[in-house]
């Protein structure tokens, strides 16, 4: 491998991110796999690092699910974000950021097409009007809450109270990166490093002490898929999809995964539990697995979050091998206490795979 | 005082087209911008089909031209129309007067890290064909190791690829991978050797003999199927997926060395020189002929020629034909006004 | 094991590190004119077999050098020599389908 | 007369006597076992014809004219012919007059064996009398006769080209022992009787030997006992060398044969490659090498070791990876055995040798669906897997029937199920009675009377391994000269000039010579090829061979078409699918078939 052929790469696909004033939107389904991690991108970019984010509780889905699951037309699609972009508008922010790859994705698709058949987007206006009398303007910058933290990594990477090291070691923690498909894959230009060796998750990584693996199914699909996994047939391809990249990252012996999608941790992670209970195969130490975390999380963690606020109990992999590893300090008792200590209560625990 | 014609480029359609010039009774004076003669070929070890040696080749035509005014590492800045011929002044301040200008700057080899999927300058055991010529002729490649157990060709990188902005075929590449398969199987008889190819275009006069003795005698496999990423496994051997699309499966294979087949894309300097002359750019960026079947040496523009790569992606042997068809035309043009 | 309702599917990429290629090397010295096929088709085309069991010596030989099973493509052909006949390669198919009958290895 | 060894014995006949005793316990063994590994059903064939007079007549006769006389050899060649029944038919006069002699002067030494062959050291007689100076003229006639045949033979070992053969086989070590030892018989028997004629008599050949001996060595020399003796030692050691080697070398087809003729006039066949009947043909070759000129795999000089005459000899000697070679390559043309003097069937031999073989896949065809057809005409007619390749023929075949108003029924013109011979060829019966249980069913359900084809190579299945009672099977170019001969077919004669070739499988396959030279003679004119009829030569198309590569079989076309082309015809005809599509490809001359031909005259 040659780091200089990638930094050559990097530096084709340089991407403009804004410094501040974010719209930023929440994401459908992130809310309920990983309930702490947007909640820890606002503290950290708004509280901890005191940049303007708004937030407006009138945002809604952008559609992208039910597009990629083909169970509305893009039009329908086009029109939903187009109210998006009038809240955006009302609120008088100009640089869009999502919480979601897709949403990220079908943003970017949306304004291509616009951009390339402006007659779609007379029509779409005249549906929005139609539908809600509304305006809207097209965004300056169109971001991923992924790009955001890339562009503050070093501030994060200043700040952090713990690095991605062994602290028995004094080694760089292994970390498979994972970036959702809809990030660059469709427009290279949109994302930061490219569509083939992006660099948006690296960096991070890179900046928080901890050293990338380029195994060679990095590129593939986490195996969601939208029709792939929601159609209960197709589920086995799904999972299929996720089994082959476990296979090839195993020899690296990955400490954690580190992802900017919303289903690819999601799947990466309880896939893992189904896996194991399919085949008996786990492929992190001793019968564990291999944490997958968000961006948000792992930043979270690098800052000093207590691990149970950032939400890793809910998920399957449990993180406590690598939080050991990190020197993350953690209460197991609080384990299952979730937000004002509510009781979430414990889980069953799998038969093969080990959680804690 | 003997008619001068200007060639711009001192490759193997300038070379040829300066002798066959100074043979006419004309005075040539070729124009190079780099410090060597002989362009691309100059570069390489063995031609097709013949395995000849490229350096016996350029060594003849650099003899052959020698009668002529050559400047190395000079750029044409300006050319202007006169009466009866054209000025050009050089970036070294010289200006220069001719009868006609024959154009044979050739063409660019494509840049292999552009098809980022294939890791050229990324992976360490990813070379171009050229960079296997240059190994050929005794040139260090620490990417190429001892005993290679696996070898790929990829044919068509850069061509027939509109993402790469190159529709067109470039002609060489698929005989030039079998004649680099046959003599990597001949350096390394040991190893298996892939040629991944989309069709395979072996036209011209004894290369179907070459692809059936790789088949044959060298047990080169070909896999019909474009390579559509490369990534590098734990022990840093290369993964190389395709579709077997003859087979309709997916396949892969671990690899010891990738060759990628660059191709021929038009050189830049083209369409800066065609500017300067006011001649026409294709839309595939290489020089527009009069006509593609029977002036394809002709600009369409008075004392204005065409010679070799600059039109189109060619071989060496029509490079030297065409060579002499514009040097010809050259001068009946100059001495019969035609 | 628990039923989740889907399984792992097998996958139908053909890794060339893994089969298993000692027939077709053996063939390689018994017909040698295995490696001559530039899978034209004409075989395929012409084979009175083809529909019944899938018999074609262009997928014959890719099979083999893909380490597949080819018992079922085999089982009805009649070696009446058509795609001898029409084979550009003037490859022997007969005796490379003798062969493959011959020495296949008896599997489980 | 008298004896002059009055115990009637000296030890130089031991050498002989051994020889003689181990030749004649290796040939009842080999029999034996012959007879032992047939079936018992063809055993009991063999015996009752053995007592049937007539079959035991023409045993009789078949072996006095093939194994003494070399009858079929001098049709094929006379000087060979010669030779080789002045040295059989006077070896076998002297041993018969040898036995006359015992028993009209000596009855009570009939007994002894080796008396009748060394007669003239133990009886002295003189030719004076009447009866003595007769036999002894006969004996040095026949003694003659052979030598003329030991000279001719040693001038065809120096040059065969002498004798019409172009290429003749390598004889192998034991070959020359035998060879060697047979040309020094008779020489070694002219010697001894020469030396011992002054005692015991002579005729016009020993006497003048004698006299000369005299002059040289003097009488009192010669007349000296312990002097002669040499000589008749070593006439009974060569003897007893050849009859020692003899079951080792090529010669052993001597006694084979004899035993070859009268089971194959019982009727038995080749059954099993290495067992049985197929061993007397494998002894029975002679080594001659008369097929190796005739294969058409041998041109440029090229396979020659892999002509019958090899096979073998290779079966012989056990070289199993050369007899797989030599078994696979063959076209099965069929040459070899129309040229063979004993009637080695090559072909058979190498299609059951074939038939040895194991095979992992065995293709079964259940799954192939052949659509069935009714003849409502009464007349079938089955194309062939290779007339679908050439399908000018299968267009004037409709044309032809067509015109005639023939009401008939094409059998598989889209697709079908072959008929079986090339798998038949390729050894696997199995397979081949599957298909032909296959196409059974399909002719018997299609109602008709007659299955019409035109490829050569069907038609050799369908006659010969079909069981279709009711239903005539009939190659086209028979067909259509009844129809001519029956005023249907009216043909009108055109300028061309047509060279035929005889394709391998009607002509020496199924003996049709005559049908396609009438028909074709009708519609055009014929120039018989240099080599036709029963020695045409195969196209090099044939799929009997299993391993000849392509390129191997272009110089057995171009060899062939040279044959065809050789009295300047306007284009060649054929009646074979494979024979027009193999010359096709490199004739510079058309090439039709002869339904093609019809057509155009029609």
């Amino acid at each position: 491998m040659i780091y200089q052929g990638k930094q050559k790469i990097w530096s084709d696909y340089q991407k403009d991110i804004p410094d501040d004033h974010w719209f930023y939107v929440r994401s459908c389904i992130r809310q309920n796999f990983f309930p702490a991690s947007e909640t820890h991108f606002v503290k950290i970019v708004r509280d901890l690092l005191g940049k303007d984010l708004y937030e407006t509780e009138h945002h809604t889905t952008c559609g992208g699910i039910a597009y990629h699951s083909d169970t509305i037309p893009q039009e329908t699609a086009m029109t939903i974000v187009a109210r998006q972009f009038s809240l955006m508008k009302e609120a008088g922010y100009k640089n869009l950021v999502t919480s979601c790859i897709t949403s990220f994705g079908n943003y970017c698709e949306i304004l291509e097409t616009w951009r390339e058949f402006p007659e779609l987007e007379t029509r779409i206006r005249e549906h929005l009007w139609k539908a809600c009398r509304r305006e809207f303007d097209k965004p300056e910058y169109v971001c991923h809450a992924s790009d955001v933290i890339f562009k503050l990594r070093g501030e994060i990477a200043e700040k952090a109270k713990f690095r991605l090291v062994d602290r028995a070691t004094g080694e760089p923690l292994r970390v498979v990166e994972h970036i959702g498909c809809h990030y660059s894959k469709m427009f290279p230009h949109k994302g930061v490093g490219g569509a083939e060796y992006p660099c948006v998750l690296s960096g991070m990584v890179e900046s928080w002490g901890g050293q990338v693996i380029d195994y060679p199914e990095r590129r593939h699909c986490c195996g969601f898929g939208f029709r792939q996994y929601l159609v209960k047939a197709n589920r086995g391809y799904s999972i299929s999809n996720t089994h082959k990249k476990f296979e090839s990252m195993e020899p690296y012996r990955p400490d954690l995964i580190i992802t900017n999608c919303p289903g690819c941790p999601y799947f990466l992670d309880r896939w893992q539990y189904v896996i194991a209970e399919q085949t008996g195969k786990t492929y992190g130490k001793d019968g564990h697995g291999i944490p997958a975390l968000t961006y948000e999380e792992l930043a979270g963690l690098v800052l000093g979050y207590d691990p149970w606020d950032l939400g890793l109990q809910i998920h399957q992999v449990g993180p406590e091998l690598l939080l050991d590893k990190m020197g993350v300090p953690y209460d197991p008792a609080r384990k299952y206490l979730g937000l004002n200590e509510k009781d979430i209560m414990k889980p069953g625990l799998p038969t093969v795979l080990k959680c804690c | 005082m003997k008619e001068s014609v200007i060639i711009i480029g001192g490759g193997v359609a300038g070379l040829e087209a300066a002798s066959q010039l100074l043979a006419l009774g004309l005075s040539p004076v070729i124009v190079e911008r780099s410090d060597h003669l002989g362009g691309h070929v100059a570069e390489w070890y063995r031609l097709f089909p013949d395995l000849s040696a490229a350096q016996d080749l350029v060594g003849r035509l650099v003899d052959a031209a020698s009668g002529a005014r050559i400047y190395l590492e000079t750029e044409i800045s300006r050319i202007n129309p006169l009466k009866d011929g054209y000025s050009a002044t050089l970036n070294n301040g010289d200006i220069l007067f001719c009868k006609a200008v024959l154009v044979c700057t050739g063409f660019h080899l494509f840049d292999a890290s552009k098809k980022e999927e294939y890791g050229y300058g990324i992976y360490d055991r990813v070379i171009t064909n050229r960079d296997l010529e240059h190994w050929f002729g005794g040139a260090e490649d620490s990417r190429i190791m001892d005993n290679p157990k696996a070898v790929g060709f990829v044919h068509c990188v850069g061509s027939r690829d509109i993402k790469a902005g190159n529709p067109q075929c470039s002609k060489v590449c698929c005989m030039t991978a079998v004649k680099q398969a046959i003599e990597v199987k001949e350096k390394f008889p040991e190893a298996e050797v892939y040629c991944f190819y989309m069709d395979l275009r072996l036209f011209g006069k004894k290369y179907e003999d070459f692809y059936i003795s790789a088949q044959r005698d060298y047990g080169i496999h070909f896999i019909r199927g474009r390579v559509s990423e490369v990534s590098e496994d734990i022990e840093g051997r290369l993964l190389v997926k395709a579709e077997d699309t003859l087979n309709g499966k997916p396949l892969k294979v671990r690899l010891d060395l990738l060759v990628l087949m660059a191709g021929m894309v038009s050189h830049p300097q083209t369409a800066r020189i065609a500017s300067m002359v006011h001649a026409e750019v294709d839309d595939d960026g290489f020089l527009r002929s009069r006509d593609n079947i029977y002036s394809i040496v002709e600009s369409g523009r008075r004392g204005i020629f065409f010679a070799g790569a600059c039109t189109g992606t060619k071989t060496v042997p029509e490079t030297v034909a065409e060579a002499r068809a514009a040097a010809l035309s050259a001068y009946r043009y100059i001495k019969e006004g035609k | 094991m628990m039923d989740f309702g889907f399984s792992l599917s097998p996958s139908s990429a053909v890794d060339l590190d893994k089969v298993d290629l000692s027939l077709y090397r053996r063939l390689e010295q018994t017909s040698p004119d295995i490696r001559h096929c530039i899978a034209c088709g004409s075989c395929s085309a012409t084979c009175m077999a083809a529909e019944y069991s899938g018999m074609s010596v262009r997928k014959l030989i890719l099979n083999l050098q893909r380490g597949a099973d080819v018992r079922k493509m085999l089982s009805c052909c009649m070696l009446c020599g058509k795609c001898t006949m029409v084979c550009p390669r003037g490859i022997n198919t007969r005796k490379l389908i003798l062969d493959v009958c011959r020495y296949y290895p008896e599997r489980p | 007369m008298r004896e002059r060894i009055p115990s009637g014995f000296d030890p130089f006949v031991l050498p002989f006597l051994i020889g003689m005793g181990f030749v004649l316990l290796y040939c009842a063994a080999s029999a034996f076992r012959v007879l032992w590994q047939c079936p018992r059903e063809d055993r009991r064939r063999f015996f009752l014809s053995l007592v049937t007079p007539a079959k035991a007549l023409k045993n009789i006769w078949d072996i006095f004219a093939n194994c003494l006389l070399h009858v079929r050899l001098w049709k094929r060649n006379r000087m060979l012919g010669f030779m080789h029944s002045s040295i059989a038919f006077g070896w076998f006069m002297i041993i018969l007059l040898g036995h006359l002699e015992v028993l009209l002067f000596v009855p009570h030494r009939l007994n002894l064996f080796y008396y009748p062959i060394f007669f003239n050291y133990f009886v002295a007689e003189t030719e004076t009398s009447l009866r003595g100076a007769f036999l002894f003229f006969l004996m040095d006639l026949f003694l003659l006769l052979i030598l003329i045949g030991i000279g001719l033979a040693i001038v065809k070992r120096v040059r065969s080209r002498l004798f019409g053969m172009r290429r003749t086989t390598r004889p192998s070590f034991l070959d020359t022992v035998g060879l060697y030892s047979l040309w020094l018989i008779f020489p070694l028997r002219l010697l001894a009787e020469s030396f011992t004629a002054g005692i015991s008599g002579g005729s016009f050949l020993v006497k003048p030997l004698n006299w000369l001996l005299e002059a040289v060595l003097g009488s009192q020399f010669l007349l000296n006992p312990a002097n002669n003796l040499p000589t008749w030692w070593a006439y009974s050691i060569v003897l007893g060398i050849f009859m020692v080697v003899l079951p080792f070398t090529r010669y052993m087809h001597i006694p084979t044969e004899m035993m070859l003729i009268p089971m194959r006039n019982a009727g038995l066949r080749i059954r099993h490659a290495r067992r049985g009947y197929a061993l007397l043909e494998i002894y029975s070759c002679p080594g001659c090498g008369v097929c190796i000129d005739a294969c058409p795999m041998s041109v440029k000089k090229a396979n020659i070791k892999d002509c019958t005459v090899y096979l073998n000899r290779q079966i012989r000697r056990g070289n199993e990876r050369r007899v797989e070679e030599i078994s696979d390559k063959c076209l099965l043309c069929g040459k070899c055995t129309e040229v063979c003097q004993v009637g080695v069937e090559g072909p058979a031999l190498r299609i059951f040798q074939r038939a040895r073989r194991q095979y992992a896949i065995s293709p079964d065809y259940a799954r192939v669906q052949a659509a069935p057809v009714a003849a409502s005409g009464k007349v079938l007619y089955f194309g062939g897997c290779m007339t679908a390749l050439t399908p000018s023929i299968g267009k004037s075949m409709e044309s032809i029937l067509g015109k005639l108003g023939i009401d008939y029924a094409w059998m598989d013109r889209d697709g079908g199920i072959c008929c079986g011979r090339p798998m038949l060829q390729a050894g696997r019966f199995a397979q081949a009675a599957e298909m032909v249980r296959r196409n059974t069913e399909l002719i018997k359900a299609s109602g008709a009377d007659t299955l019409l084809l035109s490829c050569p190579i069907c038609y050799k299945m369908f006659r010969d391994h079909y069981k279709l009672p009711g239903v005539r099977v009939v190659h086209h170019t028979q067909y259509f000269e009844e129809l001519r001969r029956a005023g249907v077919l009216k043909l009108h004669k055109s300028d061309l000039c047509y060279a035929y070739h005889d394709p391998c499988e009607l002509g020496r396959g199924c003996g049709v010579y005559e049908e396609p030279r009438t028909l074709l003679g009708t519609a055009a004119y014929i120039v018989e090829a240099e080599k036709n009829r029963g020695e045409s030569i195969c196209c090099g198309g044939s799929l009997g061979s299993l391993t000849l590569t392509f390129q191997q079989r272009e110089a057995m076309t171009r060899r062939a078409l040279e044959n065809l082309s050789s009295g300047g015809p306007d284009a060649i005809a054929t009646a074979c699918p494979l024979c027009l599509a193999t010359f096709s490809r490199y004739s510079s001359i058309p090439v039709r078939d002869i339904a093609e031909v019809v057509d155009m005259s029609l």
